[in-house]
């Protein structure tokens, strides 16, 4: 078994339960917050060039054959199960809990079905649907490169010459974006469908009035597939920085897989936001 | 392949599946019976479980607050359109504060627990499989099961109870902040909405989820963090495991309460 | 430092500091060109930074790095990872690809620096694997490995692009005396064959003192001694002799 | 008295113990030799009850240990104190915690009485100074002495050391060997350590058993090493890459 470093740290590692010597007890809050805007900082620009150089290798890169297939397989065959279950039981509580609302008010549920419907294709399938997708597909990218990052295979790369966000981050990010929307649309198609599931068994409601498109149109399509594009770019991304920048043996690869699934959902959430309103502004 | 194994191969990967999600679930159940067994002669070190409470809340309020502020945000710009349409701008306050009590409130908050705790106890213990410490454990004659797992499953349960009820609050905050800037609805309409409309029992189901969810999420990150194998990827994958199966135990968890005790 | 030889690695009052630790306190060392140059100390006394250092891993917080007549400290990203692929590297842990064979793993370099036609690399591969005693050991997956063996594959990938510099960070670490004496047996005739200069981290002091030219000594990130080995033993600073027979009582 | 009678145990196609037969007496330091990865600590796990044998029995003084349950394992843990190559310390309690722990759980003793019970057992491996200073702000070798520490408060009758100067520099391997040393004359504990380190090998040893291919190449005194005519046994104790040992 080789030697993996656990019980001696790497130096400057702070203490996970989060004390910190040498400063007083007043200054402590002040003190994290600044750091932790520093950090924010340091870590914002490396994310940016982490991205550029993703961006640039992928259209430029010189990459394993085969690579891109592997990772979109790998990524597609293990999720879809996962999604299924996860997003099926989500869509079955919207509708219901929707349903048990409007049957208060008005006790008319005909619209019901379309309303829903246009949110799932505008939003929910999406963002709901990237956040679970994210501790999926994220903690997976994450725990791969951080375990490479540990035993010292991303410095071999380096050592020839080869940037590892070329070889890793690169084919990840192309198979997401394929991948993962595919999966995302798959998704959209199950919370419908499982909404017309809940529907009709508990409100009775007829599936032909359900599956009522009047609100769809292509608005809310080009929002959901931009949605979609843009979630599944950030995951590899995010992840992929998260993966690389790990330190202190076995221990670091799991902090790693934490922080890639923390931040690839925050990513999403704060997209999420940037999109929605600017999509609001654009088309309404 | 020969076609004899094509035709074979999906059979046996179903069949492989199947026998996977068994050893899993079973071994979960073993695990939650050993704990158990460890509750009735009280055996917990207590100084573990302040240690955990301690470190599992300090890293996890910052991230359940911001995920939560952002749920209460979106349940009003998603609610705007059906509000608009039937002008029940009074029931704002009660549509969102329905949603987020009994559903997204307890759901987001484990998610987000999920991936910071959950995800984060687990590598711990691989860590600590890989390193031979709980060999090390066992070789000293102390039982790893109350040592390490048993104050961290009540640390986790305490805390995802807690964090629900933090995350609940910021959620409606953040409801009434876009109501008012939205749709301006001023705070006593939102307030009034959430006050008359709101029974006990709504908040009561959800706080019920956030402590099914966090024994879930213990159980799950506890199993695999002690069944790893294979060095540093190993516990790569363990965590991985362990935050996929934590998720769909939650869905499952919820579906199930929603409908039994909803 | 005879002045005639031209120094491959050139280090000066290089310190480096992680948060509260300081791992290296200006630290000075010459590395001729063709030599096979040893470096020891206690514990976690600073080498494997001081050998990241001189590959161009880390950045210094102070002093200036020579390597292969390029100041690497004042390069940029791009010229550094020139400089880099110059300089082949084996790992503590041996850091084999695991999703790759073993002969992928020791064509990795020919496949990413040079654009040698298949055929003339496959044929490279095979040749290096027989020269460490793996011969057909291609289609082989790293993971099946023993320790020795994996070692063997990592020097296997270190020396194939015949780069001037060779940097081993420990590569007998926790291997037995025989697995141990036939690496370094492997590594001098590699360093023979292909005059490369070679720089070579060991815990094993007592093996590794039957192979080197020239040795360095360091202690807690301060460089105790650089220089012959023969005049180690008679060094002024008694830590030095003590530390390579390992009889000096820990002060 | 410690006796594996014909032990049997392979990994999948990989046969690590080949008919093992060995008696070890009380008081006595037997060390295990043989290359990296031959299965000299699958040999001492099997004491402890962490590994199972597929055939033989093992017995530990006057109980066969092979077939016993996690249960009524535990006496006999208590019996055989184990020092890991990895010195596993618990990064979040300070040295002392470390040593006091155990003394807590078995002798039901509060916090205070335990460290200052702790203290005795710091003294035996000189770490007193280093008492509140953390595992992961000490080098290896302090924190094998650390981990040999706690091993001790079981007052076991045996204890295994898996290759406990492994990676660790010089002066530090030589420390530790001191202590393994110190620790059989003072005491009436059987140490038997695993090991391929040969300076401790030849300085450390009463009776020595060199393992290779999963049989018994050689077991006797540090005399009967050295006076071997076995190929084998000359190439390992010289540490020389020429001989019949394939790598």
């Amino acid at each position: 078994m080789d030697r993996i470093s656990t019980t001696s740290r790497p130096p400057g590692w702070r203490d996970p339960t989060g004390s910190v010597s040498g400063v007083p007890l007043w200054l402590e809050p002040t003190r994290i917050l600044g750091a932790g805007v520093l950090d924010l900082a340091r870590a914002g620009r490396y994310l940016w060039s982490v991205f550029l150089r993703t961006l640039y290798y992928t259209f430029r890169g010189k990459r394993e054959k085969g690579a891109v297939w592997r990772h979109g397989l790998e990524m597609g065959n293990r999720s879809v199960f996962f999604m299924t279950v996860t997003m099926g039981f989500v869509g079955m509580l919207f509708v219901h809990s929707a349903a048990y609302q409007v049957n208060q008010i008005t006790g008319d549920l005909h619209l019901v079905g379309a309303a829903y419907i246009e949110l799932v294709v505008r939003d929910l399938a999406a963002s709901i649907g990237a956040v679970v997708l994210a501790t999926r597909v994220g903690s997976g990218i994450a725990a791969e490169i951080g375990s490479m990052v540990v035993t010292d295979q991303v410095d071999a790369m380096r050592m020839c010459g080869t940037d590892p966000v070329e070889y890793l981050v690169a084919p990840r990010f192309i198979a997401s974006i394929v991948t993962g929307t595919a999966v995302l649309v798959y998704t959209a198609a199950v919370m419908v469908l499982s909404g017309m599931l809940a529907a009709n068994l508990y409100f009775g409601v007829n599936p032909r009035i359900y599956l009522n498109l009047v609100y769809v149109d292509w608005h809310e399509v080009l929002t959901g597939l931009v949605k979609c594009v843009t979630y599944c770019a950030a995951i590899p991304v995010v992840s992929g920085y998260c993966g690389l920048s790990t330190f202190g043996g076995s221990e670091g690869v799991g902090w790693a897989t934490t922080r890639a699934v923390v931040n690839s959902a925050i990513a999403v959430i704060l997209l999420d936001a940037i999109i929605s309103t600017s999509s609001y502004f654009i088309f309404y | 392949m020969r076609p004899g194994e094509a035709v074979l191969f999906p059979v046996r990967a179903v069949g492989r599946a199947f026998t996977d999600i068994a050893f899993q679930a079973g071994g979960i159940l073993i695990l939650a019976l050993g704990i158990a067994r460890r509750f009735f002669p009280p055996d917990i070190d207590v100084r573990e479980l302040k240690r955990h409470l301690f470190s599992m809340g300090n890293r996890s309020v910052m991230v359940v607050a911001f995920s939560c502020f952002f749920v209460g945000v979106t349940m009003v710009v998603q609610a705007t359109i059906l509000v608009q349409e039937l002008g029940a701008y009074s029931l704002v306050g009660w549509g969102s504060a329905y949603v987020v009590l009994r559903e997204l409130g307890p759901v987001f908050v484990a998610l987000m627990f999920s991936g910071r705790v959950g995800a984060n106890n687990t590598a711990d213990l691989a860590t600590m499989v890989i390193t031979e410490q709980v060999d090390g454990l066992r070789a000293l004659g102390i039982d790893p099961i109350s040592f390490l797992i048993v104050p961290r499953v009540i640390a986790m349960v305490v805390m995802c109870f807690i964090l629900t009820i933090i995350g609940d609050a910021v959620a409606l905050g953040g409801s009434a902040i876009m109501a008012d800037t939205m749709l301006d609805i001023d705070i006593h309409v939102f307030w009034k909405g959430v006050h008359d409309f709101i029974k006990f029992k709504d908040m009561w189901l959800g706080l019920e989820k956030s402590v099914a969810f966090g024994s879930i999420i213990a159980m799950s990150s506890c199993f695999y963090g002690l069944n790893v194998e294979g060095g540093a990827p190993g516990v790569g994958r363990a965590v991985n495991a362990s935050v996929v199966s934590s998720a769909v135990g939650i869905f499952i968890a919820d579906y199930i309460m929603a409908f039994m005790l909803g | 430092m005879s002045a005639s030889i031209p120094n491959v690695i050139e280090m000066e009052g290089v310190s480096k500091r992680f948060g509260t630790v300081q791992a290296l306190l200006d630290v000075t060392l010459g590395v001729p060109e063709g030599c096979f140059h040893g470096l020891v100390g206690p514990g976690a006394s600073g080498k494997s930074v001081l050998v990241r250092l001189a590959a161009g891993l880390y950045r210094p917080d102070s002093g200036s790095i020579r390597v292969l007549g390029e100041d690497i400290v004042r390069l940029g990203q791009v010229e550094q990872q020139r400089v880099r692929s110059r300089i082949g590297m084996l790992f503590q842990g041996t850091a084999l690809f695991d999703y790759m064979t073993v002969g992928e793993n020791v064509a990795f370099p020919l496949r990413r620096l040079t654009d040698m036609p298949e055929q003339e690399i496959r044929d490279r591969v095979s040749e290096r694997l027989a020269r460490v005693g793996l011969a057909g050991f291609e289609e082989r997956d790293p993971g099946s490995l023993s320790g020795g063996q994996r070692k063997r594959v990592g020097i296997a990938r270190a020396t194939i692009a015949h780069q001037p510099l060779i940097i081993y960070d420990d590569p007998t670490a926790g291997l037995d005396p025989v697995t141990a004496s036939k690496i370094f047996e492997i590594l001098r005739e590699e360093q023979l064959a292909a005059g490369a200069t070679v720089l070579a981290v060991s815990s094993d002091v007592d093996s590794l003192v039957k192979y080197v030219d020239r040795i360095a000594l360091v202690e807690r990130g301060a460089m105790r001694y650089h220089g012959p080995l023969e005049e180690a033993y008679r060094a002024s600073d008694p830590f030095v002799s003590a530390f390579l027979r390992g009889e000096w009582r820990a002060a | 008295m410690i006796r594996f009678e014909h032990v049997i145990k392979s990994f999948g196609p990989k046969v690590v113990l080949d008919d093992v037969s060995v008696a070890i007496t009380t008081g006595e330091v037997f060390f295990v030799i043989g290359q990296s990865g031959v299965g000299k600590s699958v040999l001492i796990k099997h004491l402890v009850g962490l590994l199972r044998p597929d055939s033989g029995e093992i017995w530990v003084d006057d109980t066969e240990v092979s077939g016993l349950d996690e249960r009524r394992l535990a006496p006999i843990r208590k019996r055989c104190g184990m020092v890991f190559q990895h010195s596993t310390l618990f990064d979040s309690l300070d040295c002392l915690d470390n040593v006091a722990l155990p003394i807590q759980k078995h002798r039901r003793l509060g916090l205070k009485a335990a460290r200052a019970e702790a203290y005795r057992y710091l003294d035996l491996v000189y770490m007193r100074e280093f008492a509140h200073h953390f595992p992961s702000s000490l080098g290896d070798g302090l924190r094998k002495q650390v981990a040999i520490a706690r091993t001790l408060t079981m007052e076991p009758a045996y204890v295994l050391f898996d290759e406990p100067t492994t990676g660790l520099d010089p002066i530090s391997a030589r420390r530790v060997d001191h202590l393994i040393r110190e620790l059989a004359d003072r005491t009436s504990v059987t140490c038997i350590v695993v090991s391929h380190d040969l300076a401790s090998i030849t300085s450390t040893a009463d009776r020595i058993m060199l393992l290779y291919r999963g049989r018994i190449q050689l077991l006797g005194t540090q005399e009967d090493f050295r006076q071997s005519k076995d190929p084998v046994v000359r190439q390992f104790m010289a540490g020389s890459p020429v001989g019949p040992i394939e790598v």
